[in-house]
Formats: structure tokens, sequence, C-alpha cells
């Protein structure tokens, strides 16, 4: 079943770029495609049984030599991050409807990106995650690079150097780990480093291991020190792409922690628990101030990203940081807190990016200081742009505000005085959201803006999932919590130790 | 959570916030014409006030018991996240006041607003902002009152910059929301940390709950856990802290001056009812943490009687009339908070009536006031600035009676509703802190002294204005009647709502203290007398110095310029923060120049060995180097295929040779 | 007999020589005719008889006419074929050749000591056996030889036809 | 009859050389010139004799007395061209190859006089017996188309060079029919060596048998001449041998008419004379060949082998006279088309009906072999000759003449 | 003095040497192709010298390999002759200098 939801986009693309007449219907092809594989998606997540572990399991022999097989299934970790590409898919295929030149290569290599994104959420084996890793970040790149903004060609290239390094980094850590372990596959691992294996076969060499593996996911997050290619990536990329880079790409970087790092290396966790915990707070300081600057709308939205992702890696951290479970289980709180943050982040801002490519399609330039008092001439714009900033904002009763109160409450039993910093950037984020929203919509509308035409009720329609999706999340998060809960819950026992 | 079961449990308490919830969703949605949404936001409010009137009704009788109903929210790994509504004395009057007044400034902004075209769009937000008190009045865990908390203050933001092509709303509503943030986040860590500490949210929880005395005795057991208050006292300051930003006290008061830039019914609803009231509920609600901790209150107490007096001093040199209006009710706040604080000191569990009863008390005579004012501007073509106005008195008689009332009401005029509410307090700050006691007795004499200022400058003389003054609707002026006679009488009921309000000891402790009232008498009379001394017969024109100002000039400039708090902020709080965010940036700017340099570095190396390894050595050297050679050696033997025949014979000759001589040597 | 050798051998390098120096170049084809009917001589005197005959017939009889018909054709009309020119470099064709013949062939027939006295006195070789060798064990070489001789005969026609065919001017 | 006359003069050969035992070098010396010499000798004043014959016998065809002023009938005036001949001035051009010039008379003279070498002439009188003469014959015949060549070149006149081309070309041309047609005599005689050749002309039963009929028939009916192949083989080589020799309808090269005298043009004085006796002498020695293939050598039944064979020879030389004085010259392409195209294939046919015959005989005897070879043998000859014949329609006949280069 | 192998040996060297060294200098194709001719006859004396020399003679090796190669000889002549021709048509010419189509 989740090799037909991996594969189906892939054949998509295959059928615009191979059949003859397919040029001319590659959206509808590329969005029934999408849709297909995202409706079998859903279908799985809702018949995942929350009681048992792994489900959906499909595991075939690959190269059985060297131990790598194909190894595909839903836990609890990822069975809410498939749920997110499912629900983004055809909203992105969507959103992408007015693209018009080089169509047909445009939708293909979405659609390989959708398939790597699948690929990756589900894989068990380190080798075929690692494939679709990278393959999720060729496509990407080309679509950087093609249909980007005018920098595109600079920030496609620092994108793609950057993330593949690390990943370089990664698969070095990986085989190393192999070659002391003997195992790809992640379950395996995760018992071998249960009972101490991995921690005595390594050796000495634990901690390199454990920082070459990280790195890979470090620069995907981004956290701090490796960041710098985030903000132009997703400020040049087209914005649909942009929406697949915040909506799932980064929370690529938080699944493989979670996947990865915190299972096989939980005492490299806990061993470098405050440095980690610093970067953490660092990278949150770091978006939310350096949105507080940008005039770019897209480039404030690319920051506060990284602000919003960087709580998840806080929580995870900080669960890490903390020594035996106290009667509030803060840990696993704040890991559930990570999850939803994925999830909601995920939906409020590829919203986000997609309202805010809007404005640079009507308006023409992405600069706000170009805009005001578009309030009056663009209600229905500026009451979609309004409620996606709140829920990013973290204004209760919605997405953001859930997550966020999961991840401080769990995150404050264990590090309270990194957490009030954090909170600090709760503040930094409203000043920098209301100021783009002062600037735009209030104020005396320019004389040139007058004929802003409306956005349609099509195009708020294509996005009203995701509204509807914040509110959900926002009132009621346990339908999404209880999908990783016994996940998370033995995750950070053993993290928390 | 069953909503539709009316029996004992107070499930159906969550009707009242979900009401006005969903006349704002109908509201936003279908966008209804003015008239329509006006009749929706009140139809739903009235069946809130219903349920309110109920709730309050049911507390009446037994004052102590509090009847909780919870429900879970998030369920993790063992560990439930709950909501919970509870139903005691101070949720059921705060209900009743919140109700009933938002229900006249409903009715009153009706009329009001009548002529702007979004209308609907404002009673979404005036619901939306009813969702959020009533939310937050009836909320048993401290989680659900920090949403509703929030949702008020988006509400605020909204009805702040409702006319947001005024740049000046719109600042002024980003600046509200902000600074409310701030505050906000006091709160949350408050909230984290009971959490931390207690492992629930909820207030009441059948003896686990936070304000239950069993946690509180544990809490309060680890002394000096910070800034020497002991964990009651933490979780109660950090609580204060999200107080002193919703009710504007001292140092986050910048926000309420300007939130005036609102519709005056906004003003009235939030400046004087409900919104600034939620901090001092707040307290009122989490009291005995503060009762645990004496540190706590004396915070309190000093936070309110500077908040009182820095308000009070800056309102008297104020011209705008909804500003002067504001700073009253930033003075007031902190009499409310001196009242708390006093009242918990002074006679602990009952402190919590006092201030509570003179926020019921001020909740009216002030939303009359505003009305009031908002009518004047109504009346006088919208001109907000006292020095414009004059003469009002004869032009619109109901409204000028009605804030006569009201002003004396503020003043606390011997037997007004303020009189009853603010002697309390004096009498508590008496007991508590002798120094607090004068700062807030100093504080309400120049609260007379500016409101009989304001009075003058409004009522007496001749208008000032252009066009002319003409009476409001009867829409607006029945409600300002209505509210006119409780600012007056309900001093008189007094004696009862203290006793309603002390939930906490159920029994109402009566402070006397002869001196305290001689002095409230000359605090009041001598407030007006001095006031109606200088102003009655000064000139109030436009270009007229103020008589105040001629006397102490730059004092009196200082206070024109609001004491300079919002610069103060400038040069402090934002330069720090400006600087922090350029810091980051430069930092930032940094990394991408050392990025650039890497990537030039390795590029170079690349180059390096694209150049020279692979170019020269590779391509010259080696590979293409090669082929020269063959090229090379080709052309040599190519010279000899030259076609030449005989050069080709002579070759296979000396080849001959050569292989002979070879044989003859080898065959030896 | 030895004098008739060396009479022919004086003969026949004299042909040679004057063949390969004279300028003229039918001069030099007359010297090589001269050259062919020594060598004939010489093998009269190996007592081969039919070989010899063979040789008169074929070498002067019909490649000395060939030659001459060739240079014929192949100077313009009464052109004068005297004008030959050595080819450059012809030094060292010499020096090559002078090389390989005392430096090769001298010593080696020199060392190969075959000073064995000529056995032919009994024995009058006479056509017929010859004739049978050739039919008997030679068989399919005189087919081959046929089939070349014929192939040649062909192959000269189309070539010097072909020559006819398209001389223009 | 047993060659009376040829062993008398082997006898006196013997004779002679008996002298110069004591000094084997002069003996090796005088036995050469005995040898060589008288052949020599006699063939020189078979010349003289021929040269007077020919002018007379083509007079007396043209109905005109000859030469017959000086001495009887003529009989000197052979005599007479030859001391002209010595007195004319040697004139030599002055462009021409001295050398060559000088020395094409003596290359022609030579092969003709070893030619006659090789002739059988009688009983045991060979002078240069050979295994292979007949194949020397031939060789020799060769050569001197080189001398012509030689003349034609060295003379430095164009009409000479071309002369010397065409007779060249004429020689080589009609030297293969030649070879062929004697390849049937010699492929039936088994031997190249002519004293076999003629031995198998004798009928072998026949001769030796003592009967006066049969030893007198027995000389002559074992002539090759009478055998199918025998007769069509002496008419090609008699053809050839005319064409060889330059004699009469293929005189072409000395044809005055066309150009000059073809590559004697620039001789005069003795060089020409030496031609003269060199084509004579070479005429000479083809006949004595064709007498010995077909005409039974020096064999007949009562004289002795010499004269027999004089009388063969004289005779045909009469024959060839007479064909001089009679046919008119051939143009040069129907001369060379006739060798290629019309004799060459005939000797080829020939070859193969001599070796039926050569196969009938081993098989049913002579006589079957004898009629079957002439009803078959010749008749297939017949056929192929006329169907060559219509083959090789000259391009006159056919339609309008095509000019290669004249307009 | 008696004959041997050796002297004719020696001679067909000799003989052979001119015919090359003919070959090697001559710029005349013709001259060329004569002195081809002398190297083959050489060949074929020492064959025959060797046939002669030989201890059984009577296999007639020596004059049928003559045979052979004279006949082959022969036709390699015309051929070379005929080729002579055909470039003579082609350069005009038949000196080997001029002749230098195979130089690139």
């Amino acid at each position: 079943m989740i090799t037909a939801i991996t594969f189906i986009p892939v054949l998509a693309a295959l059928a615009i770029l191979l059949l003859p007449g397919a040029g001319r219907v590659s959206k509808p092809i590329a969005l029934v495609g999408s849709l297909i594989s995202s409706l079998l998606a859903i279908y799985v997540v809702i018949g995942f049984n929350l009681e048992e572990g792994l489900q959906f399991v499909e595991k075939y022999e690959w190269i059985p030599s060297i131990g790598v097989d194909y190894y595909v299934g839903i836990d609890g970790l990822n069975a809410l991050l498939i749920l997110l590409v499912a629900i983004l898919s055809p909203i992105i295929v969507l959103a992408s409807w007015k693209i018009k030149d080089k169509a047909n290569t445009y939708f293909s290599l979405l659609l390989i990106q959708f398939t790597a994104l699948y690929g990756a959420f589900t894989a068990l084996n380190f080798f075929h995650w690692f494939i679709f890793w990278e393959a999720a970040l060729v496509p990407a790149f080309f679509l950087i690079k093609l249909y980007g903004g005018n920098g595109r060609h600079k920030a496609a290239i620092s994108f793609f150097i950057f993330t593949v390094l690390g990943s370089v980094a990664m698969l070095l850590g990986m085989l190393f780990l192999y070659l002391k372990t003997g195992s790809f596959d992640f379950i395996e691992l995760r018992q071998l480093a249960a009972d101490g294996v991995v921690s005595s076969k390594l050796g000495d060499w634990y901690g390199w291991i454990f920082l070459a593996v990280m790195l890979g996911l470090w620069v995907k997050v981004p956290l701090f020190p490796l960041h710098s290619w985030q903000a132009p990536a997703y400020a040049e990329a087209p914005v649909p792409v942009s929406m697949v880079l915040t909506g799932v790409m980064s929370k690529m970087g938080v699944y493989g922690f979670l996947r990865l790092v915190v299972p096989i290396f939980p005492e490299g966790i806990r061993e470098h628990s405050d440095i980690l915990l610093n970067v953490a707070l660092i990278t949150i300081i770091w978006g939310a101030f350096l949105a507080l600057r940008q005039t770019d709308i897209k480039k404030v939205l690319a920051y506060s990203s990284l602000n919003h992702v960087a709580y998840c890696m806080f929580a995870i951290f900080a669960v890490g940081a903390a020594n035996g479970i106290d009667k509030i289980n803060a840990p696993a709180i704040a890991m559930q807190g990570a999850m939803l943050q994925m999830f909601a982040h995920g939906v409020g801002a590829a919203g986000l990016f997609y309202i805010a490519g809007k404005l640079e399609d009507v308006g023409g330039s992405r600069d706000i200081q170009d805009f005001g008092g578009l309030g009056a001439i663009m209600p229905r714009y500026a009451f979609v742009f309004g409620f996606l900033v709140f829920s990013s904002l973290g204004l209760p009763f919605l997405a953001g505000f859930a997550a966020e109160i999961l991840i401080f409450s769990g995150a404050f039993a264990l590090t309270p005085i990194h957490t009030a910093i954090a909170l600090l950037a709760l503040l930094a984020t409203a000043i920098f959201l209301l100021t783009i929203i002062q600037r735009i919509f209030t104020g005396q509308a320019h004389d040139t803006h007058g004929d802003l035409k409306e956005i349609s009720i099509r195009e708020v329609m294509v996005i009203s999932p995701l509204l509807v999706l914040t509110v959900c999340i926002g009132v009621y998060p346990t339908t999404w919590l209880n999908l990783s809960n016994r996940f998370i819950e033995t995750l950070s026992t053993l993290l928390a130790g | 959570m069953n909503l539709f079961d009316f029996s004992d449990s107070v499930g159906w308490l969550m009707w009242i916030p979900i009401c006005p919830l969903i006349a704002g969703v109908v509201l936003a949605l279908l966008k209804p014409s003015g008239k329509v949404s006006a009749m929706v936001a009140i139809a739903a409010l009235t069946v809130s006030l219903g349920f309110s009137l109920k709730a309050f009704a049911g507390t009446w009788g037994h004052e102590a018991h509090t009847l909780t109903h919870n429900f879970t929210w998030i369920q993790i790994a063992g560990v439930n996240l709950e909501f919970g509504v509870v139903l005691n004395s101070l949720t059921g009057s705060m209900l009743a006041m919140v109700s009933f007044i938002g229900l006249l400034i409903f009715i009153y902004s009706a009329s009001y607003m009548s002529q702007d075209e979004r209308m609907g769009r404002f009673f979404c937000y005036l619901s939306i902002f009813m969702v959020g008190m009533l939310g937050l009045v009836v909320a048993n865990s401290v989680l659900m009152l920090f949403m509703f908390w929030e949702i008020v203050g988006l509400a605020s933001y909204l009805l702040i910059g409702f006319w947001f092509h005024k740049p000046s709303a719109a600042a002024a509503a980003k600046k509200a929301f902000i600074t409310t943030r701030i505050g906000d986040l006091g709160f949350l860590i408050g909230l984290l940390w009971a959490f931390k500490a207690t492992g629930t949210f909820l207030f009441f929880d059948g003896g686990v709950g936070i304000l239950e005395s069993s946690t509180i005795a544990a809490l309060a057991s680890n002394t000096n856990v910070l800034w020497g208050l002991n964990g009651a006292g933490v979780i109660a300051v950090f609580l204060f802290i999200g107080a002193v930003g919703k009710s504007g006290q001292l140092p986050l008061h910048v926000w309420l001056p300007d939130a005036m830039e609102g519709p005056t019914p906004v003003s009235a609803l939030i400046h004087a009812a409900t919104m600034v009231a939620a901090g001092v509920f707040l307290v009122a609600r989490a009291f005995p943490l503060f009762l645990a901790d004496t540190a706590a209150l004396e915070i309190v107490i000093w936070i309110g009687g500077l908040t009182a007096l820095f308000a009070a001093l800056i309102a008297i040199a104020q011209y705008d009339i909804k500003r002067i209006l504001a700073y009253s009710t930033v003075s007031q706040l902190g009499l409310m908070m001196v009242g708390l604080g006093a009242g918990g000191l002074a006679i602990q569990d009952g402190g919590v009536s006092i201030g509570m009863f003179h926020l019921l008390t001020h909740a009216f005579f002030k939303a009359l006031l505003f009305l009031g004012a908002g009518s004047i501007i109504h009346g006088c073509g919208d001109e907000q600035d006292i020095r414009l106005m004059g003469g009002v008195f004869s032009k619109m008689k109901i409204s000028s009676l009605a804030y006569l009332a009201g002003t004396i009401a503020l003043c606390a005029f011997p037997f007004t509703s303020g009189y009853f509410s603010k002697d309390q307090i004096l009498l508590s700050a008496w007991e508590a802190n002798k120094t607090v006691f004068w700062i807030s007795a100093f504080a309400s004499l120049l609260t007379a002294f500016y409101m009989t200022r304001q009075c003058c400058y409004v009522f007496l003389g001749k208008y000032r204005g252009e066009g002319h003054v003409h009476e409001s609707p009867p829409l607006m002026t029945v409600p300002l009647v209505i509210l006119a006679v409780f600012a007056l009488l309900l001093g008189y009921v007094s004696e009862h709502f203290y006793h309603v309000l002390d939930y906490l000891s159920g029994v109402h402790v009566h402070q006397h203290n002869s001196t305290v009232v001689i002095i409230s008498w000359i605090i009041a009379l001598g407030g007006i007398s001095l006031g109606l001394l200088v102003y009655a017969r000064a000139k109030m024109g436009i270009d007229d110095v103020d008589p105040v100002k001629r006397l102490m000039t730059t004092p009196y400039g200082w206070l024109e310029n609001r004491l300079y708090a919002d610069e103060l902020y400038q040069l402090t709080a934002f330069k720090l923060w400006g600087a922090l965010a350029k810091a980051i940036s430069a930092i930032e700017g940094l990394i991408y120049i050392m990025v650039v340099v890497a990537t030039a570095i390795v590029s170079m190396i690349g180059q390096f060995f694209s150049g020279t390894i692979d170019k020269k050595l590779i391509d010259q050297v080696s590979f293409d180097g090669t082929c020269k050679r063959i090229y090379e050696s080709s052309q040599i033997n190519a010279f000899i295929q030259n076609g030449f025949l005989q050069g080709y014979l002579r070759i296979v000759t000396a080849g001959a040779v050569v292989i002979g001589i070879l044989f003859l040597l080898l065959a030896r | 007999m030895s004098i008739a050798f060396f009479m022919l051998a004086a003969v026949a390098v004299l042909g040679g020589v004057l063949a390969i120096t004279l300028r003229n170049v039918i001069h030099a084809v007359f010297s090589v005719l001269l050259f062919f009917s020594a060598i004939a001589g010489l093998f009269l005197l190996l007592i081969a008889e039919f070989i010899a005959a063979v040789q008169i017939l074929v070498y002067i009889g019909s490649v000395g006419i060939l030659m001459l018909f060739a240079i014929m054709l192949t100077t313009k009309v009464m052109g004068d074929p005297t004008r030959t020119v050595r080819s450059r470099g012809w030094v060292w064709g010499g020096v090559a050749v002078a090389a390989l013949l005392f430096g090769v062939l001298i010593p080696l027939i020199t060392r190969a000591g075959n000073t064995a006295e000529s056995s032919l006195s009994n024995f009058d070789p006479s056509v017929k056996e010859l004739g049978l060798a050739l039919m008997d064990p030679y068989f399919a070489s005189v087919g081959v030889i046929a089939l070349l001789l014929t192939a040649g005969l062909v192959g000269a026609v189309v070539a010097a036809s072909s020559a006819s065919e398209t001389t223009d001017s | 009859m047993n060659n009376f006359i040829d062993h008398k003069i082997i006898e006196l050969g013997h004779w002679v050389v008996g002298f110069f035992d004591e000094y084997p070098l002069l003996k090796l010396v005088v036995q050469i010139l005995l040898y060589t010499l008288p052949l020599m000798l006699s063939f020189m004043g078979a010349f003289a004799f021929s040269t007077w014959l020919e002018r007379k016998g083509l007079a007396r065809i043209q109905n005109r007395p000859g030469p017959n002023r000086v001495g009887i009938f003529g009989l000197l005036q052979p005599m007479a061209d030859g001391i002209k001949m010595l007195l004319k001035e040697d004139i030599v051009p002055e462009e021409s190859d001295k050398l060559f010039h000088l020395l094409a008379p003596v290359m022609l003279m030579v092969p003709a006089m070893i030619a006659i070498g090789f002739l059988p002439v009688g009983d045991g009188l060979n002078a240069l017996p050979l295994d292979s003469a007949i194949l020397f014959f031939f060789a020799i015949g060769s050569m001197n188309t080189i001398a012509v060549f030689m003349a034609g070149w060295s003379s430095r006149n164009k009409y000479s060079l071309l002369g010397g081309m065409r007779a060249v070309a004429q020689m080589i041309s009609y030297e293969i029919p030649l070879v062929l047609s004697a390849v049937t005599v010699i492929m039936i005689a088994g031997s190249l060596n002519g004293q076999v050749i003629v031995a198998s002309q004798q009928i072998s039963g026949w001769v030796g048998s003592g009967d006066v009929v049969k030893e007198f028939f027995g000389q002559i009916l074992g002539w090759h001449i009478f055998k199918p192949w025998g007769f069509a083989g002496f008419i090609f080589f008699f053809v050839a041998a005319l064409a060889e020799a330059n004699r009469s309808p293929f005189d072409l090269p000395e044809a005055d008419s066309e150009i000059i005298a073809g590559h004697l043009t620039e001789y005069s004085g003795f060089k020409y004379a030496i031609f003269f006796i060199a084509e004579y002498i070479s005429a000479f020695a083809i006949a004595g060949i064709a007498v010995t293939l077909f005409l039974g050598g020096w064999s007949g039944p009562i004289l002795s082998g010499l004269p027999w064979f004089v009388i063969k020879l004289f005779s045909l030389f009469a024959v060839m006279i007479w064909i001089r004085g009679t046919l008119p010259r051939l143009r040069v392409d129907q001369l060379m088309g006739y060798a290629w195209k019309f004799l060459m294939p005939l000797a080829i046919l020939n070859i193969f009906v001599a070796g039926f015959y050569y196969f009938a005989e081993q098989q049913w005897g002579t006589w079957v072999a004898l009629i079957g070879g002439w009803i078959f043998g010749f008749g297939a000859l017949q056929l192929a000759a006329k169907g060559l014949s219509r083959l090789n329609k000259s391009p006159l006949l056919k339609g309008k003449r095509v000019y290669q280069y004249a307009e | 003095m008696e004959l041997t192998l050796n002297h004719f040996l020696i001679l067909s060297a000799i003989l052979f040497s001119i015919g090359l060294v003919g070959a090697l200098t001559r710029r005349h194709i013709i001259i060329m192709l004569i002195c081809l001719e002398i190297m083959l006859n050489a060949a074929n004396l020492n064959l025959i010298a060797f046939w002669h020399f030989s201890p059984n003679p009577e296999l007639m090796h020596g004059p049928l390999f003559t045979l052979f190669t004279i006949a082959i000889a022969a036709t390699e002549a015309a051929l070379g002759l005929a080729l002579v021709l055909a470039i003579f048509r082609h350069y005009q010419t038949i000196d080997l200098e001029q002749i230098q189509g195979l130089k690139e």
C-alpha cells in the first residue's frame, strides 16, 4: 500500500513527460496523481491502529549482502507527517496552477518531489531512506533554479551545497555505524542502541559519529550555524515550492532527528544536551530577530519558519536535558508538542507562503513597504492573511498555540530558564508579524494599488482546508496527537531515560 | 462536557462565551448589513446575560461554595491537560457585570456606529471580545483563562484598530497588542510554573487544583524560590505581571491612552468596564496564591499605588476628553490593585471584595463617563479636544447631567457608589501601609481635581468649537441614564455586594476608622472645590494657557507629555530591542560572509583541483600530453609515409639489413 | 664452363648497372634486355633449357616489349624520355643497399659454405619430366597460375583501356 | 631411305674436327664453327636465290619479265643489289640514337641466324639439338620484335616510330596464334625436340616394314598435315608465320603507300641490306619450322633428309611469293582484329580437336580417329570459323563508319 | 676452377643489390619496374642455382618454381605497366617525385 502511495506521483510525472499529448494536460494529471496518493495516504492514516506499533509494513530484500532492504512502514512517528504531505500535495499542485512556461517539467519535478517525500517519511532502512532523502533535494533544487525569483541561482546552489554536504557527513556516519553494527535497519539499530551495543561498539568514536549523523539533519532543519541557506532558498523559490520547502522539507530534518538520532544516539543527545539546547535557543531567537529587520515578506516568513521549526528541536533537546520522568511526564509532552508543532507549522507556513505569494502575484513586488491600506481594497485577502498570521503568532484556539503550549509546558518543566528566553522569541514573532499587517493592510492605500483586484473565492478555496485544519488543531489537537501518542511515549522515556 | 444538560452541573456555563462566539462567527462569515448584525450581536449577548443572571442568582445564596465542571483538552501519555468551568460568587458577579454593561454598550454602539459601513465587522469584533471576556471569567483552568485572555487581547487589537485607515489607530492597536503580549508572557511563565509545580492547570480540581489550600501550602513551603518569593508567590507575581499588562499598570500602561483611537464604545467597553477589569479579576481569581505570600501583596500595593498617582498626575495636563478618562481609569485600576493588595494584607480573605466592589462601581460610572463623553463628542461633531468644547451643558441636558453624575461618583463624592468603594480601599490601605495610603489619597484628590477641571472645560462657558451642539438620540441617552442611576445608587447595595464578593471566606469584615472617613471626605470635596476654584472662571480657549500651567509651567509640560513614558521606552526597551536585532542581523551577515568565503575557498580548491591537477596534470601532462606525443610520433612515421616510393623501399632494406645483422650475430 | 659463367656474369652485372645508371629510359630498357639474355645464358649454363627458353620468351619477348610500349605511351609523343633524374636522397638508398649486400648477404653466403660440386652431370633434364611434374603434383598451382594470368590479362586490359577512353586532349 | 647425304655430311664434320684433337680449346672453336658456318652460308645463299626468285615470281604474276639483265635470267641480280647496297652512302639521321641505330639491324640479324640453328635440317643435322628446340625457336622469334622497335625508335622519325610500333604490335599479336597452332603438334608429338617431331610424322608401322609402297607412303601419309587438326593447324601456322615475318598481306610496316618504309625509312646502305637479309632469313626459319611441324621435316620417301627439307622449304617460300603477288594488304585494325578475334580462338579450338583426336586414337585406333576427326573436328572448326567471321563483321559493313579522330 | 653454388649465390646477390639500388634511386616508375624485374631474375637465378647444385635435381623443383615466378612476374609486369598508364593519364607524369598521392 505504502509503495503505491510513494510511487504513484512518479508514475504521473513519467506520464506527463513521456505520453505524447500529456504536455498540455500536465496540470490535471499532476493534480490527479497527487490526489490519488494523498487519498490513499489519508486512508492509510485513518486505518492506522493506535494501539499497535509498526503497521502497513512492506519489506523486500534489496541488497541482501549488505543488509539493505526496501523496508517501509508506518508507526506513530511518520503517520502524522504522511498525513501532512497528503494534505499539502494537492494544495501545492493547485497553488501552482498559474505556472505557464515549461509547465510539464515543473509538474513532473513537483511530483517527483512528492514521491521523495512519501518515501523519505515511510522508509525504515537507512539506505533506502537516504535515497529518498537525496531524491527530495534534487527536484527542489531544479524547481528553485528554473522557476524561482531573480536571485534564484545563488539560492539554489547554496541550498544544494549545504544540504548535500550535510547528508554526506550523515552518510559517512551511518556507514561507519553500519560497519560497526552491521545493520542499516532503524528498528534494529534502535534495539541495539537500547541495549548499549551501539555505544560499546563505537567506543570513543561515538562522539564523532553522533556529530556526523546529526550534521546532515542539522543542516536540513536548519539549526543555527548552518542555516544561512534557508532564507534565500525559501524566498527565491516559487510560491508552491516554498510551500513544499517550509511545509514538509524542514520537517524532514526534525523527523530525521526523531527517527535517526534520538533512538540511536540517546546518550549523545543527553551528553551534549546543554550545547544543543543553546543552539536551538539561538536559532529560535535568530529567526525571530532576523525577521524583524526584513522587508521582503517571503524572507520574513522564511525566518519565521526557521524560528518555528527550531521550537521542535528545542523541545527534543529539552527532553534530552531532562533527567528522569517527573509526575507530569514533561518529556512526553514536549516531544508531542514537537510532533504537533511540525504538523501545525507545516499547515500554517504553507498557507502563509501561499497567501504571501498571492500578494506578490497581485501586487507585483515582495517588499512590504510598497504596499499599504490593502485592508480596504482587499478585505477577504486581509481576513485570510490575518487569520494565518495570528495562527502562526500562537493565538489560542489556533494551531500555533496548541503546539507551542505543549512544547513550552513540557520544556519549562525540564529547562525553565531556556524556555523563558524562548518565550522572548514569541514576543518578537508577534512584533514582526503585526508590523507586516500594519504595513500592508492599514494606513492609506497607495494610489497605484487602487486597482488591485481581490483574490478570488477559488483561490481562498485552495487553502480553505488549511484554514479549517488550523482551527481543528487549535481547538481539539488530541485527534492528531493520538496518532503519535504511544510512539512518542516510548521514545521520550528512551531519551529522557 | 454536556452542554445541554441544565441539571446541577455547571456545564451550561460554557454557553455564556459560546453564544457571542456563534454571533461572531455568523457575522464574520455572512457579513450582514449593519442593523442586522447589531441585532444578532445584541440577541446573542442577551442570551448570555440571561445565563449570567442565572449564574449570579445561583451564587447569591451560598457564597463560599464553588461548583466546577472539567473536561480534558489534551491527553498525553497519562497526563491530561484539562479545561473547566467554575461557578462561584466571583464568577457570578463578574459575569453579571460584564454582560450587563456589555449589553448596554452594544445597544449604545448600535446607534453610534450606524453610519459606519463596516458596522457588521465592528459587531463581530465586539462579539469576539465578549467571548474572550466571558470565557475568561468562567474559566476554571489557568490555561483556558490564558487562552480567552489572548482572545480578549486579539479583540482589543481588532477594535482599537477598527478604523485602520488611520495610521495612528493601527499603530495604537499594534502597540496595545504587543504591550499586553509582554504582560501575557509573564502570565504564560506563571502558568507554566504553576503547571510545573502543581502538575495541573485547574484552579479547583477537587482538592488538587492550584488554588486549593493543600497545593498552595505545598507551594508556599519552598521559600525564596525567586526574588525572595515563595513557590506560590512566584506564580502569583508572574500572574500579576499578566494583570499589569492587561490592566495597563505602571510599566505597561502606555498602550491604554493610545487605545482611545478606537471608537468610543470600544473605549468604553474596553477601558472602562471589562477588559481592564480582567487584570484585576485575574488577581482576584488567583487571590489565594497572593495571600500565601505577603511579599506578593506588597508588590501589588506598591505598583497599584504608584500607577494611581502617576496616572492621576498625567490626567491633569491632558486636553483630550477620552485621554483624561483613560488616565483616570488607569489610576482607578491602580486603586483597585491597592484595594486588593491592602485588603489582602489587612483582612486576608476579605481583601478580594474590597478591590472587586470598587471594580464593579468603577465599571458602571466609568462606562457612564465614556458613553457620556461619546455622546458629547458625537454632539460636538466628533470633536475630542475639551478646549474646543464648552457650554455643552446648555445644549445637551441629559448627557451632561448623566456625565456629571458619573463625575461625582468617580470623585467619590459622599454617598455615591465611588465613595463607598474607594472609602473601603483607603481604609484597608490605612491598615496595610501608611505611605501607600497617602499616595492613594493624594491620587484620589487629583482625580477629583482633574474631573472638575474637565467638567468646567466642557460644560461651563460658551461653545468654542464650530457647528452647533445637538443632543444625542434617545438610543444613546437611555443607557446613559440607566448607568447614571446605577452609578449613584449602587453604593447603598454595597453592603450586600461586599458579602457576595467574599467568596473565599464567605464573611465580610467591616473596617471602620473615623480618621480615614474624614480624610476621604476632605479629598472628595477639596478636590472638587479646588477644581472649581481654578477653572470656574478661567479662560479655556485653544490658545489659552491652562491656569495650572501658568503656575508651574515646566512640571505641567512634563505631565502634558505623559511624563515621557513612551519616549523612555523608546530609548530603553526599543533601542535595546533594535540593537539586539541589529546585532543579530550583523552576525547573520558575518555568517553569510563566512559562508561565502567558505564556498569561495571550496570553489578555489575545486578550481585548484580542476585547474592545476585536472587541467595541467591530467589534461596536459598525462592525457593530452600522451595524445600529443602519440600524434607527434605518428607525425614522424607519417613523415615516412609520404608517398615517396623509394623512401618505403629504403626503409624495407634498412629493416632487412638490421634483421640480417641480428640473425648473423644471434645465429652464431 | 667457368669462363662462360664469368663472361655471362659480367654481362649481367653490366646490363644491370647500365639499366639503373643510364639517363635515357629506352637505353635503360635495352640494357635490361641485355641483362635478361645474360640471365637466360646463365640458365642454359645451369642446364635448364626450358627455363632459359621461357625466360627469353617471357622476359625479353614480352616484358621488354611491354616496357618499351609503356615508355612510348607514357611520354608525350616524341617527348624526351631521356630526362630522368635520380630521386632525392638517392645516396641513402645506395648506402642502405651496400650495407645490405656486404653486411648481410655475402657473409651469409660465405658462411653457409656449400661448395658442393655440380651433380647434374649424371642427369639430363628433359621437358617431359617437367611437364609431368607440372601436371601431377603441381596441377593445383598450374590452375592458380592460369587463373592469375587470365586475371592479369583482364586487369591489364581494363586498366589500359580505361586509359584510352578517358584520354581527352 | 637411309639419309645417305646426311650421314655423309656428319662424317665430314667429324673428320675435320679430328685434326684438332690435341688442342682441346682450338677443337672446341672449330667444332662451333663447323656447326654454325655451313648453315649460315647456305642460308645466305638461299637468301640470294630467294630475292631473285621472288622478283621473278612477282614479275611473272604481274605478267612482266622480272630481272633478266644481270647474268642469265637475272640470276646475278642479287649480287648486283648486294654490291649496290655496299656502295651506297650510309646516312644516319643527326638526331637519331647513333648506337641503337647501328645496333638495330644487328639485333634483327642475330635471332634470325640463331633461329635457323634450331631447324632439324637433316637426319642428325641439327645445329642446336636442344630438347626444347621449338620453344627456343619461338623465344628467339620474339626477340626480333625488339630489334624492329629499336630500329623504329632510334631513327628519331615519327613515321619510323609509328611503323615500328605497328610492326611490333602485329608481331606480338600473331605470335600467340603461331605458338598455339604449334602447340597441337607438340602435344601430339609429345616433345619439343625437332627430331622427335619429325620422327612422329613417320607412320611407325609402315616405315621400317620394308614394303616399298608402305615405305613410300609411310614417309608421307604420316605427316601431320593430313590430320584434321594438322591441316587446320598448318593453315593457322602459315598465316601467323606470314604475319610474323611481315610478309605479303601483313607487310604493313614497310607498306610504301602508308608510312614510307615504316621503321626502315632512316636506314640506307648496308644497314638496310642487313635488315632485308634478316627478314628473309627469319621467313625461311619460320617456313622451316612449318615444314618440321606439319610437313614431316626432312623425312621423305626417296631422297635423304636434307634435300627433302630444302625442297619443302623452297615450295613453302614459293607459296609465300605467290600469296604476296595476289593478296592485297590488310588495314591495321583488320590485321589486329583477324589475329585476336579470329585466329586465336580457332587455334585454341584446334587444340581441343587435337585433344579429342589423340583421345580417340588411343581409344579406338587411328583410323576411327582420323575419320571422326575430319568429320567432326574439321566441321567444328568450319562452323567456328563461319560464326567468328559473322561475329567480327567489320564496322565498315555494319553502317556508317565511326571516326575517332577525323571528322 | 670449378663452378660452385657460391659463385652463383654471390652473383645473384650482386644482381639483386643492383636491382635494389636501381629501385631505390631512380625516379622513373618504369625504371623501378625494370629494377623489380632484375631483382626477380636474380631470385630465379638463385633458385635454379640451388636446384642445379641440389642433391636430387630430378625432382625439377627449381625449374618448376622458376616457371611459376616467371609467370607471376610477367603478369605483375603487365599489371604494373597498365597501372603506370593509368597513373600517367592521371598525373600526366611518371616522375615518382610528383606522384605523392599518399602524402597527406
